[in-house]
């Protein structure tokens, strides 16, 4: 019977704290069961390598929604530092591919650097000022390429996206060590202190001596730099610098960091959380697609599965 | 501090304050609320900029514009108001901004083990790897205070460290505090409770009304005059405590349980009876009077009012069967900080105040002049927002948010929590007046001497469960305190 | 369980070994157009006894790029592919010939050489039709304004080069104003309504689709005026217009016909059989003298 | 000397206070000069009647900010109210316009009373629950339609989006009419009071006897209301029912009610601000059109446009 109870309390716990684990665990249960071909190494490389830049945009999304902010511009910061790191990678430019990434990541720290001013200097709510550079991203893209594609990359350049490192595609790498960086950065460095402190109450935290507004510049900034990563992949992904590119990514960057458990008033949040996030995102729409499930139902379906997995991890508050 | 001033919006809070603080010694800072204080020390310690005035420091002029600047001249300070950060835990708010580590990494193992220590030699029992958020209001405090000493300053300012703590702690802080004195430390000391100051202070300033007013030797002052001096008026008692007639039973609690947190608590609550609650920290008060609001649920229980079982799920029903709740923590319970004084005051009565779904808004403004004027709440107007108040005029607008409802039953849970002795007398006349009427009060105070002064049985809670009830004779500090510890 | 999740996935094998099996990507699934090119090629699918899995790429070049991958991995026999961008789904083509797997563009032309066929036209002259009907319509005179589609989508930048390619033969047609509505009714009205409030002396309206011109042509009737407007894909809406008057034409583009041309054609590789390189289906102008014919096609 | 000063404060205190209207005028003068055209009667009543709908959404949304939520589904209640409503206002079924008037509202408000339950009663984040609703919402609306237009619809219908009152358009009589009842509630009524008190702090709002989770529950459902009555107009204004229509309109009525002024973390807001969020919105793109201003720089001038108008809020809160 004490057993019992234990045993009991301890599912209860794990619910609450994994609840979206164990979401995303029935979905690929689902899944599987539904499609035999769903849950093969192969699939799942795939749906890793698919997932990759939502994956990217959502881990710099999380150090913005710690400290309480939001970022609307990733998506078209992707779209902007892809198009200018395709306009160095065109093989006519003969510039090597580093240096096209470079410029890639160039203007992602350059454009959340932009917003980290306005929003941490200016005063400007997040949300407006992410939301002005959206459109403005998106102007210069257009711009910078009068709105047509450019291909013709360079090889070095088209591997970025396309490439393997033996079994393992180099947009999963570059993913995976990203997230190592950033946890090492979250959770064992003084600066992620202080960025969950900066989220958590700004008055106690510049009381405490922390620059509360150069923190909050940096995470537009990390959020930026990603974005160009991410940028780039697409790019050398797509193999050619496109001017929609990345067009309504932001909505899908900030879902994983929300339905990870990440608080939108900052200050609460985990980055393991927005792993479970994106990959819920990832195995919905691959496995969705593997199924077959007609477009119109894929946009009913999805909404369930989104509010459903955050659902687990909120009812059990809800007894309490 | 010479001739400090300081004014928000164009209204001057702060008019050529002089303050000077002796090496090793304690000084108290005193006056009503919204005197002054915490601004006063809020710009020694960076927060806010002084308009004009000088600040020396061992006799050097400085120029304090950050926290940081000021922590680095030793400056630390407990603060008032401020919050810790809810998410993380003990030691990460103790060591935020100083962290020990190599280069950019941190070294929690250092880290809680350096927390652990300092816990340990300020004797609080609090785990450093507990989160902000799920600690009390008053192991909170503890945390705060901890934290300022191990800034190692040479100036401590602490603004009300004791408002949420009990007895026990409040020796063992002043213990604390005469170490520090003793290393050659100079603390300014901010409180409501007079014998806490004459028990430490070596100076007293009092300020009123932003103005400086006097500083004397604590030996050279008596109560009566310092009070005197703070609230420009002779107070002849502190507990204008009336004798009501106390009749038939009001309330009634059975077996009051909520698992973890208290168990078979009875009691009963006469008319005309101020009913008082006491016990150490996490005794269980709180929770126990949260249950009784239906703020949160009960395993088992029951309600008897004037006779009758009632049943009260949510605190609507509580206040339909007027009920009225002044809640310990009126940050987070009791106010909206972003609404106006005069919209907190009515926001429980806008049912009353309401005409089909419309607001009666000269009405309301009747009432809450009306209310404004008999708390004395000092606002610019009914429309300035609750959070610009000072800490005890916040306290005095939940008064009066739960006065207009005319209830049968108060509870008043630490309902002095940092309100200054003319304040507080106010409440307490307010209090006789009110069961004078053949109403209730339960009240829950960390302040021994407020409840003695005020109660006519005291039930004492000791680790949630009940260690009896003692009538107004049986009342003596050494045994509350003993029954306090019963169950521990 | 375990098992039977086996036993079901091996009858699926079998099932899917008999049967070819093809899946078919459109840059979206939210317009009548494309809607109607996939139920054209699902019907053909059905009558030829061949598995269509159709997918919505979503205005985007790398959810086709991804689902192309699925499509792989499944197992597809041949992929039918309707590209977002012409240039950006050229992996689409290279993934699914690296796999061995033949691919039939459809619709809209996709930069790839290694494409099996292409179903479909050619944009620049949808945007050359409208033009010189319009041209025709003001006698080489006049001042027109220009709905665009989503920039930098391919048929907006094709039908757009179409459209210069015939003004730049006209000098006396000015373009006053040009703006993306971005294939949407609701904006392409606001847009027009703007216009019309900012010159008096619009002489015609090219909207680069047919919902585009639709709204405008309501902007215009709410005002009170009567310009003329022209479109691009013979929707229903546009025919019914075209029958009414308040289109000037619509250039319609056959999705039914490429829809099932392009199952055809796909089957036909799938079973080794030589196919051509190009399956031209022409654009062909609706105006109110046949539009009686086309609306019997659409049905 | 002295009057000067007081003066200066004045003006200072008008614009730390007043600073988005100061916004609007600017834009407002700014296209004044740059076209005459731009400020006729004719024009002003013409952008009013546009930018009816997001107003309609702007005001809903308020009330969700106002209780620290967000309503991501408005634009797709949007589409699905308006095909709904459409399918009903066909000429073919031959019911009267106020009837596929009703079926409109209904489906907001039902749509809107599911976002309330899932966030207040489920405990689910505002910005999952309505991200999950934007995606089956508008899965409905394009399962009802096939993604096809429904045209031919009825006379009477048509009016409501199309027909005017002498000289006014009735879509700006009808945004007249709610934002009067919208204020009234909100400020007169002791509902607006329990609003403000939610957002401002809930927990204080329940000790004080206030149902929180129903007044949470009702923000969205006066959201979805009024998303109904805007999909309706809009249906009328097109003159057929469109499956994608309202799509993305969330963003444009969020933007609307941040430069307005309400924070987006709740507690803080007015209704007015709102007002001029959304003429500032109309005003700009209005006037970028009658511009003639190209696609790429109307992207970019709306980004600046848009931080800038807020940037005058905030710029005072600096010098503090
Ligand atoms: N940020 C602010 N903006 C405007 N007015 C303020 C602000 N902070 C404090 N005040 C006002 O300044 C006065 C002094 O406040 P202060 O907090 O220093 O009083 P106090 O002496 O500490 O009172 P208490 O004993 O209640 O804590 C009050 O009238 C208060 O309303
Ligand atoms: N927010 C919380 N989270 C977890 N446990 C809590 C919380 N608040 C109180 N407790 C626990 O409930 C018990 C009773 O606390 P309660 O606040 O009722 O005590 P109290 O007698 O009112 O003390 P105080 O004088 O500090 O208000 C404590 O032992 C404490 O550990
Ligand atoms: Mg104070
Ligand atoms: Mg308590």
């Amino acid at each position: 019977m004490e057993k019992d109870k234990e045993q009991k309390i301890g599912v209860k716990t794990f619910i609450a704290k994994y609840g979206v684990i164990v979401g995303l665990v029935i979905i690929m249960v689902f899944f599987t069961v539904m499609k035999a071909k769903f849950l093969t190494v192969e699939n799942m490389l795939n749906m890793l390598r698919q997932t990759s830049i939502n994956g990217l945009l959502a881990i710099g999304m999380t150090f913005v929604v710690l400290t309480g902010g939001i970022d609307l511009s990733v998506g078209s910061i992707v779209g902007a530092s892809g198009m200018f790191a395709a306009l160095v990678a065109r093989t006519e430019v003969g510039m090597p591919w580093y240096l096209a990434l470079l410029v890639g990541l160039l203007v992602g720290l350059l454009l959340g650097a932009v917003n980290g001013v306005i929003i941490s200097y200016l005063r400007v709510p997040a949300f407006i000022a992410t939301l002005g550079m959206l459109s403005i991203a998106r102007g210069i893209t257009f711009m910078a390429s009068d709105a047509k594609p450019v291909p013709g990359l360079s090889k070095g350049f088209l591997s970025i996206g396309g490439g393997s490192v033996g079994f393992f595609p180099i947009p999963i790498l570059i993913l995976i060590f990203v997230l190592i960086i950033c946890y090492i950065t979250l959770y064992k460095t003084r600066y992620g202190r202080y960025v969950f402190a900066t989220g958590g109450n700004p008055t106690s935290a510049r009381v405490s001596g922390i620059n509360v507004k150069l923190i909050t510049c940096s995470v537009y900034m990390i959020s930026g730099l990603l974005s160009g990563l991410a940028g780039v992949i697409l790019t050398s992904r797509v193999t050619s610098g496109l001017a929609q590119s990345g067009n309504g990514y932001e909505v899908d960057a900030i879902a994983a960091a929300v339905i990870g458990g990440n608080s939108l008033s900052g200050g609460r949040g985990r980055l393991w959380g927005t792993i479970i996030g994106f990959l819920i995102m990832g195995v919905m729409n691959n496995g969705l697609d593997m199924m077959a499930v007609s477009s119109y139902w894929q946009l009913v379906i999805k909404g369930i599965i989104i509010i459903g997995a955050v659902m687990l991890d909120s009812l059990n508050e809800i007894k309490e | 501090m010479q001739g400090i001033e300081k004014s928000f919006n164009s209204v001057q809070v702060l008019q050529g304050i002089n303050f000077c603080l002796e090496q090793g010694s304690v000084h108290a800072l005193m006056g009503e609320n919204g005197a002054g204080k915490s601004t006063l020390m809020k710009i020694l310690a960076g927060i806010y900029k002084k308009d004009k005035g000088t600040i020396k420091i061992k006799e050097s002029n400085v120029d304090i514009n950050t926290p940081k600047q000021s922590q680095e001249l030793g400056v630390a300070m407990i603060h008032q108001e401020l919050s810790p950060i809810p998410e993380m835990t003990v030691a990460e708010n103790i060591y935020l901004g100083r962290e020990p580590g190599k280069g950019l990494f941190l070294d929690y193992k250092e880290m809680y083990q350096q927390t652990e220590e300092l816990l340990k030699s300020l004797k609080i029992q609090v785990s450093p790897r507990a989160v902000m958020r799920n600690l009390k209001v008053a192991d909170q405090q503890l945390v705060e205070i901890a934290k300022a000493i191990s800034l190692n300053a040479e100036i401590i300012v602490m603004d009300e460290p004791t408002s949420a703590i009990t007895d026990k702690e409040v020796s063992n802080l002043f213990e604390i505090i005469e170490d520090l004195k003793k290393h050659g430390k100079g603390i300014i000391y901010i409180s409501h409770k007079m014998d806490e100051i004459f028990q430490i202070a070596d100076d007293i300033t009092v300020l009123r009304d932003g103005v400086y007013v006097n500083t004397w030797k604590a030996k050279d002052i008596n109560q009566n005059t310092l009070i005197k001096s703070m609230v420009g008026r002779e107070l002849t008692e502190i507990y204008p405590k009336e004798i009501v007639p106390i009749t038939e039973d009001m309330l009634e609690l059975q077996n009051f349980t909520k698992k973890g947190k208290f168990e078979g608590i009875n009691f009963k609550v006469k008319k005309g009876e101020i009913y008082g609650i006491a016990g150490l920290v996490g005794a269980g008060r709180t929770e126990l009077m949260h249950g009784l609001f239906g703020l949160d649920k009960l395993d088992t229980g029951k309600v008897i009012l004037e006779g009758k079982e009632v049943e009260i799920k949510s605190p609507k029903d509580a206040i339909a069967n007027r009920i009225a709740y002044v809640t310990e923590d009126r940050k987070l319970e009791g106010l909206v900080l972003e609404m106006s004084v005069g919209q907190n005051i009515t926001l429980p009565s806008m049912k009353k105040l309401s005409k089909g779904l419309f607001v009666q808004e000269k009405e309301e403004r009747t009432i809450i002049k009306e209310q404004r004027e008999a708390l004395r709440i000092k606002c610019s107007s009914e429309r300035q927002l609750v959070k610009l108040l000072s800490g005890g005029n916040q306290q005095k607008v939940v008064l009066a948010k739960w006065l207009i409802k005319s209830p049968k039953i108060l509870i008043l849970d630490e309902p002095t929590r940092g309100i200054d002795v003319g304040a507080k007398a106010e409440i307490y006349k307010l209090m006789c007046e009110f069961v004078g009427k053949g109403n209730s009060i339960i009240m829950i105070s960390s302040e021994m001497p407020e409840v003695m002064g005020m109660a006519d049985r005291i039930l004492v809670l000791s680790n949630g469960k009940a260690s009896g009830e003692l009538s107004r004779e049986e009342f003596t500090q050494e045994h509350i305190m003993k029954m306090s510890v019963e169950h521990i | 369980a375990d098992k039977d999740a086996k036993k079901e996935s091996n009858t699926e094998d079998t099932q899917t070994e008999g049967k070819v099996k093809i899946g078919m990507t459109l840059y979206s699934l939210k317009n009548e157009f494309t809607v109607r090119l996939a139920n054209a090629a699902e019907a053909k699918a059905e009558e030829l006894g061949i598995e269509l899995v159709v997918y919505d790429g979503n205005y985007d070049p790398s959810t086709q790029i991804s689902q192309v991958e699925t499509m792989i991995s499944d197992g597809c026999d041949g992929i039918i592919l309707n590209p977002q961008d012409a240039e950006a789904c050229a992996p689409c083509v290279d993934k699914a010939a690296d796999a061995g797997i033949p691919v039939v563009g459809v619709n809209t032309r996709v930069k790839s050489d290694k494409l099996t066929s292409y179903v479909g036209s050619i944009d620049v002259t949808a945007g050359e039709m409208e033009m010189q009907k319009i041209v025709d319509l003001l006698d080489g005179k006049g001042n027109i304004v220009i709905i665009e589609g989503p920039m930098g989508q391919s048929a907006q930048i094709e039908r757009r080069e179409g459209i210069q390619n015939i003004l730049d033969k006209y000098p006396d047609i000015k373009v006053l104003a040009e703006k993306t509505a971005n294939w949407s009714r609701s904006e392409g009205m606001t847009v027009m309504e703007n216009w019309l409030q900012a010159f008096d002396n619009i002489d015609a309206v090219v909207g680069e689709n047919d919902e585009m011109a639709l709204g405008a042509r309501e902007a215009i009737k709410a005002a009170g005026k009567d310009i003329p407007a022209i479109g691009v894909d013979g929707i229903t809406d546009a025919l019914n217009a075209v029958e009414e008057d308040n289109l000037v034409a619509s250039i319609f583009q056959d999705g039914a016909g490429q829809g099932s041309k392009a199952v055809e054609v796909l089957l036909d590789a799938i079973n080794g059989e030589t196919v051509e390189e190009n399956y031209w289906i022409d654009f062909e102008e609706v105006n109110k003298d046949n539009v009686e014919e086309f609306k019997q096609r659409a049905q």
